[in-house]
């Protein structure tokens, strides 16, 4: 799975929004890469974009070789059995009116992966097993259940088809730590078995460190830095990355507060102009800053970052 | 998975799978004394319709004149009087049931199934879609139904097949925009985005998705409409369209009594009775059918 | 004066639904002092929720229904209240910040009203000056005042949930119920906020009530932690007391399951199994089923609470038998 | 109250309600304004562009004809001084001077010529003088017309609405009949359509006698039968034009008003149409007659507002001869239909349109199922049924047919060869209907056109091409305080004599 | 918005000649032929064969359209077949008439059926809830004539408190009002109620009740609104059926209005009428519809956003 100079725009009133603005990466298969960044940078319509339920402005997706934002709608609800999504609000993708052994079904069915009604649904204990939902649910419905439940219905789904690759749109944040562990460890084991790829979006910094491969931090529609987990961890260059992490609640009771509270006014992603987007609060920011934008330049193996400042 | 669990598959089916879709509904709407209501009192009619001729007979009671039992009021032998032609108004109504709940129920049927597809077809897609349809049916809205039922009648020839056309086709703009109203505050939902996702078609989508969460607003129009398309109906029949006589009809009944309002009030009472009641039955039945529907209200 | 902000004493809730009655808060003692802050921690469904609105007396009947127990308020039984008095309660003694953002501002009204509405109510000001501390409210939680006029559509996730933080903080209630505040946030914000909450609880003497599932925000404002399991406190503490001394072993396993961030090749260690069904309790301790150290007894009686100091207890037959049981203790903290 | 034909017999009963009543409400504030309510609106103020009777009620008032009805049905000089008879086919009218139109314009001889000229050119009422041939002026007051064959009905064709006196510069005016202008006892105020008209008395009416009584009359629309009745009794009108046979007795009851009634010139039939079986054997037609039980149609679909009809017109028509052969008798009507090979085994169709008539054709749908024949009835659009009535596919339809005074302009439309596709429509053709009804026209002695006459009408029923169903009775009532209510057979009349005391 | 009104009413257009098109060919398509039914009883077919080719009606139906829509262009709707007066000024006396009783009617509707809606679905299963939709059906369920007729005789009849028909004063218009309003209170009674329980189970009348507003308060300003969208579709149906279809309500009241003449034109065939009360008609519903795609706006944003 590669990504090309992706792009996606929304007409709003004010101009145009630049939701995701010229995102570009590679993906092994097998492996996992992080998306973080503040809440509204574009995580979720990039996600939305790589499998085309938003249609890209610009840019390529490319799958297995194959540019898939060129495909005819029948070519693209054939690839759809490889691609599939865990949405951010788990509640909201699931329909009020379908129950849990519906939703999980209606893929195969779809799809026509088994025919026999008797299969299928063999099929759908099966995975409600896998994701640890018991037998008794499948006659409830979503809103009966609690988040985490909820939000393994969605991973069944996602895993009903002969799926290889998945975009986790923060697939625990409506969960406790252990239920979370739980989802993880699956979710880990998953990829193992069956050498899934996955794109894992999320707020939580300890668990997408956990998780992932790499990490790809965003800012407002940008990747500004991208390398592999333990790298950015111990290494992280980008102002904001920096921010981020000092950010994350520790675990230890008195705090020395060390976090860098960021201020200043954050940059509307309508219209925005060619600077670097995170300038004005930063404040390690230069003139250049305010000038030029910077691109994503290569730090050292495998590590990315967009930042003036760096080579410094 | 270990095959101790596959065998378990059967006991788990009988366990669960018990519960199918119509029988989870039926057993919500059990517990809805309001629509237990409804449904009696629809049954009685259906039951009356059915067994029509055993009740009441057709030819000397219900459409046999009987100048010397003019206008009499309700009695012992005649429950609810008789008309001006001194047919037996009991026995007018009982098998005008048939025709009545046939008309009021298809006319609606068509409006909503084809009102229902425009409605959800311009609301799904939006856009040009949306207003091509939208102004054509405000197009249709504006030829009166009259016109419209003389129209589809001298082309077509009067029966009453034809008039439930009439009824139904002028009521489709209604049904189109309360479908289309109801579709746009669904269609934004992540589940249809989800529902994409999994490469459903859009028809799919459109008929498993979306349309079984705009269920409540068309379930209480659809009800009230059928009252409506009775009386409709009976209008058409004044101007010849409809029914033709001296086959009863509740409409008709009733605006054929017009005249005796102010004396012979039990003329126009009575069919108007069945008439509320039936919508009545209709709106416990809905209302209880739309709670059932939503598992929502569990 | 009583030093107590809030004391809930046996408190019972069920909701009666189709499938069967569903025990979300099981006999729930709590009680919380002015000026202190408790964190909540538990699992999805252990009644979180069910118990914080039960304060404002806003369970949705039916199907929820309020069994037995009392809540006191600053003094006012709640439960006793007519909907009259609870109007003047609600927003001023006492508010709340709703778990989802999303659903929780009225779509069709304006941000700046909806803010400024629960100022004029309890402040008795006109609505000039409403809109005014409305502004400056907006201000406080990092909004620009110039998006007073917008709706809640035109914000984002974690801007609504400013908003509804806005809203709670509005008229400097004495007690601030606080659902999972910062879930739709990115760390960044997230720090704004808690960090604002602290500096209101300072200024204005207020209490708290911290509903969350990051045990790293529990650390960083909470006094007090109660530990939540199918709708009972099954331990409860000071922030030392449960940090580093945790007794209860489904609080051991809420520890175990954070993702260490320093070592991510550690394989996480979840709790095992699942909450169990809440209209199905079982007849013991509610958690035997995934407890590792159950015993005979757990599955058959209900423990009983056990105190270690005067502010730590737990509810756990582990202790009854040996006060010293020491859990495994896998968590590893730095 | 109660009135039978005229208003003599309820004044006397007047004085005694009078005394009994002084504080009712019904008394009006103003009594110089009489209101009428109307049950259908006018179709024009033309009275050349209109050819309903309650236009004519309208339009009789604003202006005068050469000639005008007396309550007798009788044709009297209006306009006309003095008329002769050259010849057969000619007739020269001198009219009045000093007939002065309500724009104060005399009306000459100009404006008659060009009045029956333009009656002549008119779509709508082309028909009533279409004998005519010319017309000449002789001088300012007289003119000379001819027609086109000796023509008897000539002097009640004059009466009709069709051939009033218009104001010739007013016609050819820009105004398009806004603010019409006649001769009339009264002016026109105004007309809002599907509301109201409104006239006020012309004090300048050439006729000092027959003065408008009332300063002002209003007409008010009222389409439904029950709000009319009501507008009655609760006086916010003081007469009503008709009134629904149902709501007789409330009137009769009521001491405020009094109800007034009488035969009108309106016959309601069942027509057969004579080319199609099986209506094409006099025996069927004749069983028809003697099946269809009248009395019981008057009741159901009149409430009894009628009398039955025995011939093809009504009875205050000239040479009207009442047919007492048929009878409701069942019986004979099997025997006859036997006789013509049917045996229980007949189907047929009755056509019919509106509620009336649909009513009827429920109660002769009965009868006929008393003598085995059964009917289907099918129910048209007043549009469609003309149409469709005309078309040669009907079999039985029910329909009726208002009279003018003279018989020829019901007898020929209805029976003659020529009408087939028009107003024949049971399309009856016999040679010698046809001869009489020639020899009817150009008969100018009343009593052998009467002869004549009543040999058509035994003719006709006798071929049965029609059942004769009922004559209808002008029923209307009026508030018993309102003076000088006049009833012809086509309803209201003399208006202008309406007043309060 | 501005921009999309302009668009909206620009949409006239093409419905107006869609309608004017659809219109004359289903009229043509009727039986029945003009020139007898304005000639009357009486006529030679030669008269009706002259009349009809005089008035252009032997011409096929396309010519006719495109004659009529060039008068129509200029302003002209041409005159009535059946009186020859100006469609137009026939039209422009009734139509104020019409506009009268149908905004009256409407107001009672709404007066009448949004409280019991709010109070059934506030007190759903109560009594006041049966006794709201009892009510409401009963008023769709009898014919307006019957309600009319009822209302002329306790009012005007026995009460003499109304006129029992015309058009002369305000007084007049009330019966009639509240005839039609009564017909259509069924639909928006049951539409708000459908609507308001949804709304008043939504999370943020629970946040609305956590800050202290009174019940009342929050069933006013916070539920109403949001459940009011749905409700304002049926008004805006109501509406259209009261304009077109108050034929009734007009005849029993003597109103006189355009409902009766598009009736009584239709049944002439008088076909310039016709279509002056069609056209007529049809540039209402639609303003009617844009008004209501202004007031979904109006009460919601979101939607709003989607005209800008
Ligand atoms: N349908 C849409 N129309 C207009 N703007 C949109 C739309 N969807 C998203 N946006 C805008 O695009 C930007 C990126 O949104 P996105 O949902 O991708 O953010 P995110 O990174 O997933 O945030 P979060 O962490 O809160 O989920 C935001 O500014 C959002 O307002
Ligand atoms: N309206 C309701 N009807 C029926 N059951 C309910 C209702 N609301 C809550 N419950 C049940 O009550 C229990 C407690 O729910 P509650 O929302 O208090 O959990 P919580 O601790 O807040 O969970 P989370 O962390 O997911 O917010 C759950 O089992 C839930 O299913
Ligand atoms: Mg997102
Ligand atoms: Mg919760
Ligand atoms: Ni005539």
């Amino acid at each position: 799975m590669e990504a090309k100079n992706l792009k996606k725009y929304f007409k709003t009133p004010k101009g145009m929004l630049h939701a995701v603005d010229g995102v570009n990466f590679k993906l092994r298969k097998g492996t996992t890469l992080g998306l973080v960044g503040e809440s509204g940078c574009g995580k979720s319509t990039t996600g939305r974009v790589l499998l085309r339920l938003l249609e890209a402005t610009d840019g390529e997706v490319i799958y297995e070789g194959k540019n898939i934002l060129h495909l005819n709608s029948n070519e693209m609800r054939a690839l759809r059995k490889e691609m599939q999504i865990i949405f951010q609000d788990p509640y909201a993708s699931l329909n009020p009116r379908m129950t849990v052994s519906q939703i999980i079904e209606e893929p195969i069915k779809l799809n026509k992966l088994i025919k026999n009604k008797e299969e299928r649904f063999i099929k759908v204990l099966e995975l409600m097993e896998l994701v640890g939902l018991s037998e008794r649910l499948i006659n409830t419905y979503p809103h009966e259940l609690d988040g985490g439940r909820r939000q393994r219905i969605g991973i069944a789904r996602a895993l009903s088809l002969n799926t290889k690759f998945i975009v986790c749109d923060e697939p625990v944040s409506a969960l406790d730590v252990s239920i979370q562990a739980q989802i993880l460890n699956l979710m880990k084991e998953l990829q193992k078995k069956l050498d899934l790829t996955y794109i894992f979006i999320t707020h939580d910094l300890s668990v997408v460190n956990h998780f992932s491969d790499e990490i790809a931090v965003m800012y407002l529609g940008k990747i500004i830095e991208k390398a592999p987990s333990e790298e950015l961890f111990s290494h992280p260059i980008h102002p904001y990355t920096n921010a981020l992490l000092s950010a994350i609640p520790k675990l230890t009771i008195k705090q020395d507060n060390e976090q860098i509270i960021l201020k200043g006014e954050i940059v509307s992603p309508i219209n925005p102009k060619p600077i670097c987007r995170f300038a004005n609060r930063c404040i390690y920011a230069k003139k250049i800053c305010k000038e030029k934008e910077p691109a994503l330049e290569k730090v050292c193996e495998n590590h990315y970052v967009a930042c003036h400042l760096f080579k410094e | 998975m270990d095959s101790a669990y596959i065998q378990n598959i059967e006991e788990i089916k009988k366990k669960y799978k018990k519960r199918s879709q119509t029988r989870e509904v039926w057993r919500r709407l059990k517990k809805n004394k309001m629509a237990i209501l409804g449904i009696i009192i629809l049954s009685i009619f259906i039951l009356t319709a059915i067994f029509a001729d055993y009740i009441a007979d057709y030819k000397t009671e219900a459409i046999r004149m009987n100048a010397r039992e003019r206008l009499q009021e309700p009695s012992k032998e005649h429950w609810f009087g008789t008309d001006d032609l001194g047919r037996d108004i009991f026995a007018r109504i009982v098998h005008g049931t048939r025709i009545s709940l046939f008309v009021g129920t298809i006319s609606v049927g068509i409006a909503l199934s084809i009102g229902g597809t425009l409605g959800a077809i311009s609301g799904y897609y939006g856009g040009k879609f949306d207003n091509i349809i939208m102004r054509t049916l405000d197009i249709i809205l504006a030829v009166p139904s009259i016109l419209l039922a003389i129209t589809i009648v001298s082309s077509l020839g009067a029966n009453i097949v034809n008039v439930m056309i009439a009824v139904g086709i002028s009521n489709i703009p209604g049904f189109a925009r309360v479908v289309r109203a109801a579709v746009l505050g669904v269609k934004d939902q992540e589940y249809i985005e989800a529902a994409r996702a999994i490469g459903a078609k859009n028809h799919v989508i459109i008929l498993k998705h979306v349309l079984p969460n705009c269920l409540a607003p068309i379930i209480v129009y659809s009800t009230l409409k059928v009252a409506t398309a009775i009386m409709a109906a009976a209008g058409l029949s004044f101007i010849g369209l409809g029914v033709k006589p001296p086959t009863p009809e509740w409409g008709s009944m009733l605006s054929g009594g017009r005249a005796f309002i102010r004396d012979k009030m039990y003329i126009v009472l009575f069919p108007g009775l069945a008439i509320i009641a039936t919508i009545l039955s209709l709106n416990l039945l809905g209302d209880g059918l739309r709670d059932a529907l939503d598992p929502r209200l569990k | 004066m009583n030093n107590k902000i809030l004391e809930i004493d046996d408190l019972v809730i069920e909701f009666r639904t189709d499938d069967g009655v569903v025990k979300a808060v099981n006999n729930i003692n709590l009680s919380l002092d002015r000026g202190k802050t408790i964190g909540i921690v538990g699992e999805t469904g252990a009644g979180k929720t069910t118990m914080a609105l039960s304060i404002l007396n806003l369970i949705p009947k039916p199907p929820g229904k309020i069994i037995q127990g009392s809540i006191n308020l600053d003094g006012i039984d709640i439960l006793k209240k007519t909907e009259r008095e609870l109007e003047k309660i609600r927003g001023r003694i006492v508010s709340m910040i709703f778990q989802d953002p999303m659903t929780a501002l009225n779509p069709v009204i304006t941000v700046g009203e909806q803010i400024a509405e629960v100022i004029s109510i309890h402040q008795r000001i006109g609505s000039k000056k409403a809109m005014k501390k409305a502004e400056e409210m907006l201000e406080m939680v990092g909004i620009p005042r110039e998006r007073i006029s917008e709706y809640p559509h035109q914000f984002s996730g974690g801007m609504k949930q400013r908003v509804i933080i806005a809203i709670a903080l509005a008229c400097s209630p004495r007690l601030l119920i606080a659902d999972e505040p910062t879930t739709a946030l990115d760390v960044t914000i997230q720090a704004q906020v808690l960090k604002l909450m602290k500096e209101l609880k300072e200024k204005l003497k207020m209490s708290m009530i911290m509903i969350t599932h990051d045990l790293g925000i529990v650390a960083q404002v909470c006094d007090e932690v109660a530990i939540m399991y199918a709708g009972k406190i099954i331990e409860k503490g000071n922030l030392r007391d449960v940090f580093e001394n945790p007794k209860h072993p489904y609080t051991e396993g809420l520890f175990n399951s954070i993702p260490n961030i320093d070592n991510r090749k550690v394989m996480l260690k979840p709790i095992r199994g699942l909450m169990p069904d809440p209209c199905n309790l079982p007849k013991g301790c509610s958690f035997c089923d995934r407890c590792d150290y159950a015993l005979e007894k757990c599955a058959n009686e209900k423990p009983k609470k056990i105190s270690f100091s005067h502010t730590h207890f737990v509810e756990c037959h582990l202790y009854e038998v040996e006060k010293d049981y020491k859990l495994k203790y896998i968590y590893n903290r730095e | 109250g109660t009135k039978e034909e005229s208003s003599i017999e309820g004044s006397e009963k007047q004085e005694t309600t009078n005394e009994a009543n002084t504080e009712e409400p019904v008394a009006k504030e103003n009594k110089d304004e009489i209101k009428i309510a109307l049950h259908t609106d006018i179709v024009s103020l033309d009275p050349q562009g209109h050819n309903d009777t309650t236009s004519e009620t309208v339009s009789f008032l604003l202006f005068n004809r050469l000639f005008k009805l007396n309550t007798d049905f009788e044709a009297v000089p209006d306009l006309v001084e003095e008329y002769s008879q050259p010849s057969d086919k000619e007739w020269v009218l001198k009219i009045k001077e000093g007939v002065k139109f309500h724009d104060g314009v005399e009306m000459t001889s100009e404006d008659v010529k060009f009045s029956l000229e333009r009656s002549k050119k008119s779509p709508t009422v082309q028909h009533v003088l279409a004998e005519i041939e010319k017309v000449e002026i002789v001088d300012k007051y007289t003119v000379k017309v001819t027609t086109k064959m000796p023509f008897a009905p000539f002097i009640y064709t004059l009466v009709h609405a069709g051939s009033s006196i218009l104001p010739k510069h007013y016609v050819e005016s820009e105004d398009k009949w806004n603010n019409p202008i006649g001769s009339g006892q009264y002016k026109f105020v105004e007309w809002i359509s599907g509301d109201k008209i409104v006239l006020e008395r012309n004090e300048d009416y050439y006729d000092k006698d027959n003065m408008g009584m009332s300063k002002k009359i209003v007409f008010r629309v009222i389409p439904e039968d029950t709000s009319r009745t009501i507008a009655l009794e609760t006086g916010e009108v003081d007469i009503v034009d008709t009134l629904s046979g149902l709501d007789a007795p409330r009137v009769k009851e009521n001491p405020d008003l009094d109800l007034y009634e009488k035969p009108s010139t309106t016959i309601a039939y069942a027509g057969m149409n004579v080319e199609k079986p099986p209506f094409d054997n006099v025996l069927v037609r004749r069983a028809m007659n003697y099946a269809v039980d009248k009395e019981a149609i008057i009741e159901v679909a009149l409430n009894g507002a009628g009398v039955e009809a025995k011939s093809v017109t009504a009875e205050a028509l000239l040479g009207y001869k009442a047919n007492d052969e048929y009878t409701y008798d069942p019986e004979k009507a099997k025997e006859l239909l036997k006789e013509a090979g049917y045996d229980g085994d007949l189907e047929i169709e009755i056509w019919a349109s509106g509620d009336i008539r649909k009513k009827t054709a429920e109660v002769i749908q009965a009868n006929l199922m008393e003598i085995g024949v059964t009917a289907s009835i099918e129910m048209f659009e007043w549009g469609a049924y003309l149409e469709a009535t005309n078309s040669g596919k009907q079999g039985m339809f029910v329909l009726g047919w208002t009279s003018n005074p003279d018989p020829d302009a019901t007898l020929t439309p209805q029976f003659s060869k020529e009408s087939i596709g028009a107003q024949n429509r049971s399309r009856y053709v016999s040679d010698k209907v046809e001869q009489l009804l020639l020899d009817g026209r150009a008969e100018l002695n009343t009593e052998r056109r009467k002869e004549i006459y009543n040999e058509l009408h035994e003719t006709v029923m006798n071929d049965g091409p029609w059942v004769p169903l009922y004559v209808s009775n002008k029923v209307l009532g009026a508030n018993s305080k309102l003076q000088g209510v006049e009833l012809s057979p086509q309803g209201l009349w003399n208006l202008h004599k309406l007043h309060y005391k | 918005m501005i921009k999309y009104i302009f668009n909206r009413l620009l949409m006239l257009i093409p419905v107006v000649i869609g309608v004017t098109f659809l219109v004359f060919f289903i009229v043509s398509l009727t039986p029945g032929d003009t020139a007898a039914m304005i000639i009357g009883e009486g006529a030679t077919q030669e008269a009706i064969k002259e009349l009809r080719t005089e008035m252009g009606l032997d011409d096929p139906v396309i010519v006719q359209y495109g004659r009529y829509m060039k008068d129509l262009l200029t302003g002209n709707m041409g005159d009535s077949y059946s009186n020859g007066k100006a469609v137009s000024s026939e039209i422009a006396s009734r139509f104020p008439n019409t506009f009268k009783l149908t905004i009256l009617s409407i107001l009672v509707s709404i007066i009448i059926s949004i409280p019991i809606g709010v109070v059934s679905a506030t007190k759903q299963y109560s009594i006041f809830d049966s006794l709201g939709m009892v009510l409401a059906l009963i008023g769709i369920s009898m014919p307006s004539f019957w309600l009319g007729l009822i209302l002329i005789i306790i009012f005007a009849l026995n009460l003499g408190w109304f006129p029992s028909g015309g058009a002369d004063s305000f007084k007049s218009v009330i019966l009639p009002a509240v005839t039609l309003g009564v017909a259509s209170t069924a639909s928006i009674t049951r539409t708000t109620r459908s609507s308001m329980l949804e709304v008043i189970r939504q999370d943020y009348i629970r946040t609305a009740k956590a800050k202290g507003v009174s019940n009342k308060k929050v069933i006013r300003k916070h539920a109403l609104k949001n459940a009011l969208i749905p409700a304002i579709t049926v008004i805006g149906l109501e509406f259209g059926v009261m304009l077109g279809g108050a034929i009734l309500t007009e005849t029993v009241f003597s109103w006189p209005g355009i409902g009766r003449l598009m009736v009584e034109s239709i049944q002439r065939k008088d076909t310039p009428m016709v279509l002056g009360c069609i056209i007529t008609f049809s540039v209402c519903f639609s303003i009617v519809n844009l008004v209501i795609d202004i007031l979904y706006a109006y009460i919601d944003p979101r939607i709003k956003a989607n005209y800008e």
